[in-house]
């Protein structure tokens, strides 16, 4: 079993690793624009999912991250529009940044902490709004309307950018190229920390807010503090997605980091699954990736008609797809594709002899759990009337 | 590996015709991008602008085409959303010689850097002066800022405002509303006019609130520079109100969908609208044959100011495409240096542009426009493109 | 043991005939039959997990709020069919159930509550009468008729509940656990009111965990395990029965059953000492 | 002193807008404790038939129509998704709207294509004169009929069975139902009505001294949103006053921008929310919301 | 980022409890009026009363989850009604909850490590990077938790989710809970509450062996007179938010206020009419004896203190 997972871990690092030097830069763009979504929706799965904390703001904590790494590591411009910068080597930047989301967060706490439910979400939206405010008017930081350039991340004199040229098996290794691995290195460094976070001590305190908060306090969870601390936690993981969409931008500009963009991480994760890591990733591909398959395969897609045609347009048949997907999984799905996938597993499994064995020892374990219910009860063991009913799916801290 | 990248320098080639391709272009095809916005918010802008230019585009090839090879539009709709239009890009840049239009100037702003590394000839439908200052990226026309210029020159010469009295200014946050204030500004302070500034977003509606402030400061006309709903608000109520002062707006701000709105009455009254893009209605052969030839082709959907933009950039970038031709070379590089070699181009379509410098606006020259219900596209020609004096001594900022 | 039960099926009180209930994969009951004949009070009895909630539930077709259904067999009362009816339906027919664990509307004032309860009453007057004997029977309810059910005391709460079912002037009443959590005292007034309540020709079906208070209450009961329907009998038979008293009156064997188990006695306990770190 | 009346009555006839998009949202969280995202579709919906009929069957059917539909629309969401969608959190249902919202606004805009429809009103525009102040005649009308609209659901939700049979149902349906409620009539019916309402605020959001119906008037129904938390989302009486003080703080701060430029100009349109964060980090359920219960 | 308040798990001597002048009011009502009792350590003192006597507010006030309008509650040093429910709970006191509070979805191991929160201290920085500290910290807790479900008769249910559990069994995983806490006072409100006749025995059972072992002070609010009986060293009557009676057991038993207010008629030995209580309570109390047996078959080998169990 346990090779059998190491396996194919190997086998899909092997084929992430492989995947600049074959395909395009638009899939590998497309690929960027999911890691990063993929780290931002752990983030928010981290708030909404496990702590039970909704959040309409999360845009606002990626403009922060955004922004926090050109500010710090741009060179101040003079001139017309002058720009500020602290012209910091680029990886203390993106680590300001991500920290600088994080202090955002907590300057949030006060409200973080106190509200949950509708009203938190609500009040969440101010961050969008205010937020863009900010980004708007505050030019000598954030270039206002026109943006900022983004200084490329440079690694111990690595650059991720287009210059200087490299070849790497006979592949030209530009901006996107190096930026991938980048990518695979923050996305595998940020799920595996919020997997850990979910399976140790601080997520137990976080499901059991969301479970019963009253609970969470008598059993000495300083629930307040926790709601602020996994607000700031989500945060700086907002942050980091933002900087490394700002690096695969290259430029930031205000009008992205809107109310859209933060429903869609909603929709991500009630997608991939509520409250996990791996659903978070599944829902944050799911969500990036269709508007630009559908766009891109528009010409072939027989419902979809050609941009400028009259009809529905790939860009609408995305956004009713996304839409009508978000209230289909809910509906017939209730642990999102994850939970899916959890599903089909066995069925999968049973076509294996080893994992048949597996399952035939599950279902004798739980045979003996029923049996042990029903002599809680009765002092007389009979034989339990049916199988007793199979957990279901916990989704949690996958 | 045969591995195409988007990014950096692009692979060139020679063909049999002795002509050297790049990006977009084989042995019979020329392929350009249409990077617009048919599900946004501007959709009804980007509908005409696409429609137009494959017009355009057909046309062109049944004459046939550029250099021996036929045009084809590839159209990617970003909705208004800047990640999906960096993503489009990414997508087609590998396959394009130029982008015939982008619609919204944060999007082609988020994407400056890698157009001007592409050498890719971009066209934005959008007039903010921080789009200036790309070699790769051409504004046609004039800049907001001039518009506003020549828009108080037009309130100071025609509608009698003089030192010492106050305008207002409502605007949009973002480049295009302080594109134009940057022009308000200037042309206020040279004229020694007060000018009140209301800055507005995009979502909001009603200008009730804007209008008390402006009649507050007494002011004796309003610049208005927002998009066109607000402009129909901002008339109506004004005019509900008692405040009865002319209104000049930037191209951007005036729709012709609103005259049959309540406020169709308060715009025909005493609105104008400065605009370096000829009016379809203008009495010259150029838009006639536009106009006959776009309503055969689309019978069903009106004409709007998008038509001749959209029209006129399309022929920007063939005239591109046939003089890098000229030149035995259809890279991009060769076609923006085609391009950038043109110094009065496009008579035929009202204002002469001159493309070869690229910190300026194309052109000073800004019609003044008035709505009018009966004409094609909504809208005559009130005042002949002209500069102001204003105008020729201002130093756009660049960037 | 299944002392079955002689008797004609019910004069067209509750029938259950083979009932058979489960909860997508799980079986919660299956085979049951039960009578509870115009006028009579029926007890059930049965450990956790026996199946007691899941019979009132399908009684009062609440089940597919439990994403659970019926599969086999059927309800009938008065002579007309409840099983596949709307829980609303069921309660037109005059059968209300007050459900396990209160289940007040915490955010609602006690009087909405009572409101709450009249919803399903035949008319204005009835309700209004109900009213009255509810306030009667149980008096805190008036003085804390502005208050949120939710800050009730539990107990408090749970005559609510019971109260609440009492304003729609039911003909038949499933009571689910009503003395879970109430005082001795209140434990003996819900007894009275059940007695009372059944004297003014209300038929009550009661599923208690207090065994002794049930069979003395009840003139015919059954013992549900495991889903089945293991003993039934008149209730005065049941609490003589051994069986009955060693299980459901706490009455304990001298031995010890079944060690280990989940509910192991006492003398398998391991020891726990006290934790140092 | 002149602008600052101006202002006053021009917040408040802008309020009395908020305040009926907001009462919807209001009606469907008491029924159903969710946060209606797709109310905004609900307006265009309402706002799409009146404009598309009134040429034909003239204003006041057009309107009677336009609230009918967006009334079917409300229960058919009810009716189709709300009512089946089998979750634990009230958050993921709230999610669950965003995206109905996502699928009827996008139909819709495409519907109404690039136009701006009119809706074919009496009033036109009109203004009333108060001495100096002049307000629209429109929006008098929207203060009237929110007025009343408000007080009517006060009452209702109060007094009548139907208040009281939607409150136990959004609390706890299995229960509701055993008292004999009918559980799918009534949430359904709180769907619908809050439909009908979005299609009255739609029509007061559409006319004079706004143009008419596009596809950014979903827009407006974002500033409900701080005007319904701030009132408190259960509250009728909420919805009437965060609408109010969202619409005079919105025309106070735009009015008086040029004095308030060191905040950044356009504050107008965030001030909303910042009042919003302020009243919620004192009262944590808005104004006149009642706070979470919970005892153990 | 990192939990900065450490509690200190350390002390595991058991306090004198002292509740003073405790008032709680609530909008128009005065759920406790100047109640005081005082529970001495290693002892098993039970509340009783009428249903909304205070009893739960009593238990409200000494977890934290209310604040006392006036009045003190002293535990050891400690003073408490101006703590946090946290801080409380770093004191050791633990609680269970009249209704179940658990979290269903997880897992009854993850529920009864949720009962170490105050113990550990692995916070997110160290959760997240999995820290060998932390894992140590999750081995070594592991084990105690798996010891406690041993003791309370859970090992076999340690990965099932708490919600497909019999109410019966999810009472006990409230119980393993408090005692993962490694509680110095444990409040248990109405453990018994929803059980039969067999699982009360086994509870009580349980109840006393935690006494026992770990010679903690235990809090009960309970119905069941018969367990109170069999179980409290010392008896608080409550009614209307006023404390009526206090003693040992057997005397509160016979008070005629508490008689009057809470047991009714039957407790007097007076003939009653009313068969219930006829039916009802003499057979709890013959329950009782049972169940005392059985404790006491248990805790013999111990150095038990069954002579101080009063009935
Ligand atoms: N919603 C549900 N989903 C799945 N199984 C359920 C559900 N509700 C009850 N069950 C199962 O059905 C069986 C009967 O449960 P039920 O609640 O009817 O028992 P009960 O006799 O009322 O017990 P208690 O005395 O604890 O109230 C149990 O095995 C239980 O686990
Ligand atoms: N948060 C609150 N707000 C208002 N009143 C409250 C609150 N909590 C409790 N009460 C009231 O205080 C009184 C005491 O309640 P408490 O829960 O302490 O009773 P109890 O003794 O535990 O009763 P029971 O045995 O029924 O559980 C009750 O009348 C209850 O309504
Ligand atoms: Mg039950
Ligand atoms: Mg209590």
């Amino acid at each position: 079993m346990s090779k059998k997972v190491i396996l194919s871990c190997v086998a899909l690092a092997a084929a992430a690793v492989a995947v600049p030097f074959y395909l395009e830069g638009f899939w590998l763009q497309a690929g960027l624009f999911a890691m990063s979504a993929a780290i931002g929706a752990i983030g928010i799965n981290l708030l909404t999912g496990a702590t039970g904390q909704l959040s309409m703001g999360h845009a606002f904590f990626l403009a922060v991250g955004a922004y926090a790494y050109v500010y710090f590591g741009s060179e101040p411009e003079g001139g017309a529009h002058a720009l500020g910068g602290l012209g910091l080597p680029t990886p203390v930047a993106a680590l300001l940044a991500v920290l600088t989301a994080g202090v955002a967060g907590g300057v949030f706490s006060p409200i973080a902490g106190r509200l949950k439910g509708a009203y938190l979400g609500i009040a969440t939206l101010a961050l969008i709004f205010v937020g863009q405010h900010v980004l708007f008017n505050a030019e000598p930081v954030t270039g206002g309307y026109n943006g900022r350039t983004v200084p490329p991340m440079e690694l111990f004199g690595f650059a991720f950018a287009d210059t200087p040229e490299l070849v790497v098996a006979r592949v030209p290794f530009g901006s996107l190229e190096r930026l991938w691995f980048l990518g695979l290195v923050l996305l595998t460094g940020a799920a595996l920390f919020a997997r850990g976070v979910l399976r140790g001590r601080p997520g137990r305190a976080m499901n059991t807010i969301r479970d019963h908060e009253i609970a969470a306090g008598v059993m000495g969870v300083p629930v307040a503090r926790y709601r602020a601390g996994v607000f700031v936690l989500s945060s700086m993981y907002g942050g980091l997605a933002g900087v490394l969409i700002a690096l695969v931008f290259q430029r930031t500009v205000p009008d992205y980091f809107g109310l859209l963009l933060s429903l869609d991480y909603l929709a991500m994760i009630i997608i991939g699954g509520l409250g996990s890591v791996a659903g978070a990733v599944i829902g944050a591909i799911f969500i990036s990736m269709l508007p630009q398959l559908l766009s891109r395969y528009s010409d072939a897609l027989p419902l979809v008609a050609e941009p400028g045609s009259g009809g529905v347009s790939p860009a609408e048949a995305a956004r009713i797809l996304y839409g009508a997907a978000v209230v289909v999984i809910v509906l017939f799905l209730p642990g999102g594709l994850l939970g899916l996938a959890g599903r089909l597993r066995p069925a999968v499994a049973r076509l294996t002899p080893a994992s048949a064995r597996r399952a035939r020892a599950t279902s004798a374990t739980s045979a003996t759990s029923a049996t042990s219910a029903t002599s809680a009860t009765s002092a007389t063991t009979k034989p339990p009337l049916s199988p007793s009913p199979s957990p279901s799916p916990d989704t949690r801290n996958r | 590996s045969e591995k195409a990248t988007g990014g950096g320098a692009a692979p060139s080639a020679v063909g049999g015709d002795g002509v050297k391709t790049g990006p977009g272009v084989t042995a019979d095809k020329i392929t350009i991008g249409l990077m617009t916005d048919l599900t946004g918010p501007y959709a009804s802008f980007g509908k005409s602008l696409t429609q137009a230019q494959q017009l355009y585009f057909e046309q062109t090839n049944a004459a046939g085409g550029v250099c021996g090879r036929q045009l084809e539009a590839l159209v990617r709709d970003h909705g208004y959303d800047a990640q999906k239009a960096v993503a489009a890009y990414t997508e087609i840049a590998p396959k394009v010689v130029a982008i015939a239009h982008f619609v919204g100037s944060p999007m082609v702003n988020a994407l400056k850097q890698r157009i001007e590394a592409d050498q890719m000839l971009t066209i934005p439908q959008a007039w903010a002066t921080g789009l200036l200052g790309s070699k790769s990226i051409q504004v046609t026309g004039t800049t907001y800022d001039i518009d506003m210029i020549n828009g108080v020159d037009f309130l100071a010469k025609e509608k009698g405002i003089k030192s010492g009295d106050k305008i207002g200014h409502l605007y949009f946050e973002g480049d295009y509303g302080e594109s134009a204030l940057n022009g308000s500004k200037y042309a206020s302070q040279k004229l020694g006019l007060t000018l009140v500034e209301q800055k507005i977003k995009a979502t909001d509606q009603d200008m009730s609130a804007q209008v008390a402030a402006f009649k507050a400061e007494g002011v004796k006309a309003v610049l208005v520079s927002v998009g066109p709903r607000q402009t129909a608000s901002l008339v109506g109520v004004s005019l509900a109100k008692g405040m009865d002062v002319p209104f000049v707006g930037s191209n951007s701000a005036y729709s012709p969908q609103l005259l049959p709105t309540p406020a169709g009455p308060a715009l025909l009254k005493d609105f104008y609208y400065m605009t370096a893009g000829t009016p379809i209605s203008a009495d010259m052969p150029a838009m006639k044959k536009l106009a006959a030839d776009y309503a055969a082709k689309y019978p069903d959907t009106a004409i709007d100011s998008g038509v001749p933009s959209g029209y006129s950039a399309a022929a920007i970038v063939v005239d591109a495409l046939k003089k890098a031709c000229e030149g035995k070379d259809l890279t991009r590089g060769a076609v923006v240096a085609a391009h950038r070699g043109q110094s009065s181009w496009g008579a035929e379509f009202g204002t002469v542009m001159d493309f070869t410098t690229f910190d300026k606006p194309a052109s000073l020259l800004s019609y003044v426009a008035k709505p009018d219900k009966a004409a094609l596209g909504g809208a005559v020609v009130f005042k002949e493109a002209a500069t102001s004096d204003l105008a020729k001594e201002y130093q756009v900022p660049v960037g | 043991m299944d002392v079955h039960d002689p008797r004609p099926p019910g004069d067209s009180g509750l029938v259950v005939r083979d009932l058979a209930v489960s909860y997508g994969p799980v079986l919660a009951l299956r085979g049951v039959s039960l009578d509870v004949p115009r006028g009579s009070v029926v007890a059930v009895l049965g450990g956790n997990g026996a199946g007691k909630s899941t019979l009132l539930r399908a009684v009062s077709g609440t089940l597919r709020f439990h994403r659970g259904g019926i599969t086999a067999g059927e309800v009938g009362f008065g002579g007309t069919r409840l099983s596949g009816a709307a829980t609303s339906a069921v309660v037109a027919r005059g059968v209300v159930q007050v459900p396990e664990g209160r289940r007040v509307f915490a955010r609602m004032t006690v009087e909405e509550n009572l409101r709450a309860g009249a919803l399903g009453a035949p008319d204005r007057r009835s309700a209004a009468e109900a009213r009255e004997s509810v306030l009667a029977l149980f008096p805190v309810l008036a003085e804390r008729a502005g208050q949120r059910a939710g800050l009730l005391s539990g107990g408090e709460q749970q005559m609510l509940a019971i109260g609440r079912a009492l304003m729609a002037g039911p003909r038949m009443l499933l009571l689910d656990e009503p003395t879970l959590g109430l005082a001795p005292m209140m434990a003996a007034r819900i007894a009275d009111t059940v007695r009372e309540i059944n004297a003014r020709g209300t038929t009550v079906l009661l599923v208690e965990q207090n065994a002794a208070m049930a069979l003395s209450l009840a003139s015919h009961a059954y013992v549900l395990e495991v889903g089945e329907v293991v003993l039934s009998g008149p209730a005065a038979e049941l609490a003589a029965s051994d069986e009955v008293r060693r299980r459901y009156l706490g009455i304990e064997d001298p031995v010890p059953v079944v060690p280990g188990a989940a509910g192991s006695p006492v003398a398998a306990r391991p020891a726990l000492a006290r934790w140092s770190a | 002193m002149i602008t600052f009346l101006e202002l006053l009555v021009n917040g408040i006839s802008v309020g009395a807008v908020y305040a009926l998009i907001a009462l919807g949202f209001v009606i469907i969280f008491k029924a159903t404790e969710v946060v209606n995202f797709a109310h905004a579709s609900l307006l265009l919906v309402g706002g799409f038939v009146v404009a598309r009929l009134h040429p034909s069957v003239g204003f006041w059917t057009a309107l009677l129509l336009g609230v009918a539909g967006a009334a079917v629309v409300g229960a058919l969401i009810e009716f189709l998704i709300i009512r089946r969608a089998n979750v634990a959190s009230h958050s993921v249902l709230a999610i669950v709207t965003i995206g109905v919202d996502i699928v009827l606004t996008t139909e819709l805009t495409r519907q109404i294509g690039t136009d701006v429809l009119a809706l074919g009103d009496p009033w036109r525009d009109r203004v009333l004169h108060l001495g100096a102040v002049s307000v629209a005649q429109t929006r008098v009308v929207a203060l009237a009929v929110a007025a009343a609209l408000i007080a009517a659901f006060l009452l209702a939700f109060k007094y009548t069975n139907w208040g009281i049979a939607m409150r136990a149902t959004a609390e706890d349906a299995e229960t509701a139902a055993l008292m004999g409620v009918r559980r799918g009539r009534v949430s359904m019916g709180a769907w619908a009505v809050a439909g009908a309402l979005a299609a009255v605020a739609a029509l007061f959001l559409c006319v004079f001294p706004t143009p008419g119906l596009d596809r950014s008037t979903t827009f407006a129904a974002m500033k409900a949103f701080p005007a319904a938390i701030l009132g408190g989302l259960d509250s009728t009486t909420g919805a009437l006053a965060g609408g109010l003080i969202i619409g005079v703080t919105e025309a106070m701060m735009s009015g008086y921008q040029n004095d308030l430029a060191f905040l950044g100009r356009g504050i107008g349109d965030v001030a909303p929310f910042l009042v919003m964060i302020v009243v919620l980090l004192i009262r944590p359920a808005g104004l006149f919301g009642t706070r979470e219960l919970a005892r153990v | 980022m990192s939990d900065t308040y450490q509690p200190d798990g350390t002390d595991t001597s058991i306090p004198r409890l002292d509740v003073r002048d405790v008032t709680v009011r609530f909008a128009g009502l005065t759920a406790l009026d100047a109640v005081g009792f005082s529970v001495e350590p290693g002892s098993v003192h039970a509340v009783i009363g009428p249903n909304g006597a205070g009893k739960s507010t009593c238990f409200n006030v000494l977890s934290g989850v209310y604040r006392a309008t006036s009045g003190s509650v002293r535990f050891g040093d400690a003073e408490l009604t101006s703590l946090a429910p946290h801080r409380i709970a770093a004191l050791g006191v633990a609680r269970t909850f009249q209704n179940i509070a658990l979290s269903p979805r997880l897992s009854v191991r993850d529920n009864l490590m949720l009962g170490r929160h105050r113990l550990t201290r692995a916070g997110f920085v160290s959760a997240g990077l999995r820290l060998p500290s932390a894992r140590r910290e999750a081995a070594a807790h592991g084990e105690r938790v798996t010891e406690i479900a041993a003791f309370v008769g859970l090992s076999e249910r340690l990965a099932t989710p708490v919600g497909l559990l019999p109410y019966g069994v999810q009472k006990r995983v409230e119980l393993a809970r408090a005692l993962c806490m490694e509680p110095r006072l444990l409040l248990l409100d109405e453990p018994v509450a929803g059980m039969n006749g067999g699982e009360r025995r086994d509870m009580a059972g349980l109840i006393v062996a935690v006494r026992e072992s770990l010679g903690i002070s235990i809090l009960l609010v309970e119905h069941d007179m018969g367990i109170v009986m069999r179980l409290a060293d010392a008896v608080t009557v409550l009614d209307f938010g006023r404390r009526i009676a206090d003693g040992p057991p057997g005397e509160v038993q016979n008070d005629p206020e508490v008689v009057r207010a809470y047991l009714g008629a039957a407790a007097e030995g007076t003939p009653a009419k009313d068969t219930l209580v006829e039916d009802a309570l003499p057979r709890s109390t013959e329950q009782a004896e049972q169940t005392e047996n059985a404790g006491k078959t248990t805790t013999r080998d111990t150095a038990g203190k069954d002579e101080e169990v009063a009935s």
